[in-house]
């Protein structure tokens, strides 16, 4: 499921018992990626529950918008900021995306996680995403592709059926995969 | 049987009765059209009456008087039966086990083009 | 064996699969090595998307775009070299016209073709038939 | 004003002008049959045709003696929802006939049929001297088993009666003079129509 770019804003339950303080008044508002708004308040109640004492019966979710971004077909370069729990620790690391939108940046950051590292969405903070200048970019992935000049042939290419009608079992001829052209 | 001049039907093919892993639907039967391989591709042949044509011992009156050993059990397709293009035949009696893998046809008829 | 055809901006491509395939479109911006940005000719039913290089099959027409550029730039220079005619000229382009040509046929039309079929093989029997003749009755 | 309002109302203005509304129910019980089966699709509207069947389409027979063949679709017959078809009888053998819409595949060729005068044709010129012919076929039929032993081969049928021949003819000539206009429509309506191997009718356009 594609990632989406929530805007959450909530708040600690005031508590009869404790003595009011002007802190309590805060609203507290973050950006979190998530594929839908039932896991977005999930990880937004665990980020508060890092800030303050609080969990989801002291705590209460006022707004949950979910970000449209602008221009999803232009490609950007993102850097990512992040903070895992690795087998042995936390870790803390900065990748950098290729997408068009920030929300897909986060997704393909997630996928690497899982790929790379095996981390989970839970074991997972997000802590930072912007968009990056081409010439600010570090990681040698991103630089190939910034190549304003960039040019590679697919070596390896299956033909695939055009539609689902059109796939058989069984095939009179082998693939070639290989095109050398 | 003499060749017919026109083949006016599709080929289909008995696969089983409509079941589960222990129960099974005598009264429905999957048939698999050929060329047919999505559930959209099912829509143009609901309702279309099926024909099951086989061979008896006995043989027996035709309505023209004449004697025959080629029997029919007559069908309808009465919607698609997942998504890769079987379709679910309800027959006029139900279809015998003998007849799984046998070839149906599958009239044109009723037409709605 | 050097490859001829290039995952770059500018190179004219056909989608693959689903809805759009068999469409032209152009490449305008590489994302990463299996994700490109395409656009197509004013008119096309191809929007600018993002899309797997596993849908994308290249042709070996390029045309020059500045990477990134609009959808009006695009526009503009597919119109300008006249990139639909020319793929059309290519044997790809007139085996895709045909298949569409021929799924697009109804009964009429198919009973005539089958005119001009047996008509074709009646000619060349005949031509067949003549020079076998002549062969023969050199020999 | 609520419907109640309204009609408490309406029954008070009914009591004032002296008039009481007195529902009227049958003493007893009084028996009417239900209309049958022909009556009532006598009452209902004439068969709807699906919209790709129009005066001159080129149909395809799909079911029964002349299956496969190409015919030209003349009239609906208002009476009993039938097409109204003809080969013409001269190209394919297939003579003015009646036959459902279920049974056919429309085609998107079309012959010009506005010269073709079929007004005189409705549903009682095919049944009228049916009954007449079932009952001779019928009488025959006894006869050959009376005179079980000696087979003599039936003598031929009376036929079609003259006048239906006439505009038979009638009609195949009118359907010809547009048919020849168009290159191998001829030949095409000649033909018999097959599906052959890769053939999926749902792919197909008609």
């Amino acid at each position: 499921m594609p990632f989406k770019q929530y805007v959450i804003v909530g708040r600690r339950l005031p508590d009869p018992k404790r003595p009011h303080k002007a802190a309590d008044d805060a609203l507290y508002k973050m950006i979190i990626y998530a594929p839908d708004p039932i896991k977005a308040k999930s990880k937004y109640y665990y980020f508060l529950s890092q800030l303050l004492k609080t969990k989801r019966s002291t705590a209460e979710v006022v707004s949950v918008t979910e970000v449209q971004e602008r221009n999803t077909t232009r490609v950007k370069n993102y850097t990512v900021w992040l903070r895992y729990q690795s087998r042995t620790g936390q870790v803390n690391m900065l990748k950098e995306a290729r997408a068009t939108s920030v929300a897909a940046a986060v997704e393909s950051i997630y996928q690497d996680m899982a790929g790379r590292h095996r981390a989970r969405y839970e074991s997972i903070q997000i802590l930072r995403v912007q968009e990056t200048p081409s010439n600010q970019c570090k990681r040698p992935a991103t630089l190939q592709m910034i190549d304003p000049h960039i040019r590679f042939p697919l070596p390896h290419k299956l033909q695939r059926a055009s539609s689902r009608a059109l796939r058989t079992t069984f095939k009179a001829k082998l693939p070639v995969t290989t095109i050398t052209k | 049987m003499a060749k017919e001049p026109v083949r006016l039907y599709c080929k289909g093919l008995v696969l089983g009765y409509r079941r589960s892993q222990r129960r099974q639907h005598p009264q429905q039967a999957r048939v698999q059209i050929e060329g047919v391989k999505t559930r959209q591709d099912t829509v143009f042949y609901a309702g279309k009456r099926v024909a099951y044509v086989y061979k008896a011992k006995t043989e027996k009156h035709t309505r023209k008087g004449t004697l025959t050993r080629h029997r029919c059990i007559w069908g309808k397709i009465i919607g698609a039966h997942g998504n890769t293009g079987v379709v679910r035949v309800k027959f006029a009696r139900n279809i015998p086990p003998s007849a799984f893998g046998k070839r149906v046809r599958v009239m044109l008829y009723p037409s709605n083009i | 064996m050097a490859f001829k055809r290039f995952v770059e901006v500018g190179r004219i491509c056909l989608i693959s699969y689903g809805r759009l395939s068999n469409q032209l479109c152009v490449i305008v911006d590489v994302m990463d090595q299996n994700h490109v940005i395409i656009d197509a000719a004013d008119g096309s039913p191809v929007q600018r998307q993002v899309i797997n290089l596993k849908r994308l099959n290249l042709t070996d027409l390029v045309v020059k775009l500045p990477r990134g550029c609009k959808s009006k730039t695009v526009h503009k220079v597919m119109a300008q070299e006249d990139v639909e005619a020319k793929f059309a000229a290519t044997a790809w382009g007139r085996k895709i016209a045909r298949q569409r040509l021929r799924a697009g046929l109804n009964d009429f039309d198919r009973f005539k073709v089958m005119v001009a079929r047996k008509r074709r093989s009646y000619l060349i029997g005949q031509e067949l038939g003549a020079l076998r003749k002549e062969r023969s009755g050199g020999a | 004003m609520t419907c109640r309002d309204t009609r408490n109302a309406k029954k008070q203005a009914a009591s004032r002008a002296g008039v009481r509304r007195r529902p009227e129910y049958p003493t007893e019980y009084v028996r009417r049959p239900l209309p049958t089966g022909a009556k009532r699709r006598a009452q209902r509207q004439v068969t709807r045709l699906r919209p790709s069947l129009v005066p001159g389409t080129v149909v395809i027979l799909l079911a029964g003696r002349f299956r496969g063949c190409r015919v030209v679709f003349l009239k609906q017959l208002p009476k009993s929802g039938l097409l109204l078809v003809s080969g013409p009888l001269v190209l394919n053998g297939v003579p003015l006939r009646r036959v459902n819409q279920a049974y056919v595949i429309a085609t998107s060729t079309r012959v010009d049929v506005s010269e073709v005068d079929v007004t005189a044709i409705d549903d009682a010129w095919f049944t009228a001297g049916a009954a007449k012919q079932r009952a001779a076929r019928r009488l025959q039929q006894k006869k050959r088993q009376a005179e079980a032993g000696e087979m003599d081969v039936d003598k031929p049928s009376e036929g079609r009666p003259p006048e239906k021949i006439a505009l038979q003819k009638q009609v195949d000539n009118a359907l010809l003079v547009s048919i020849k206009k168009e290159t191998l429509l001829k030949e095409y309506l000649q033909s018999r129509f097959s599906l052959t191997k890769g053939q999926y009718p749902h792919q197909m356009k008609f």
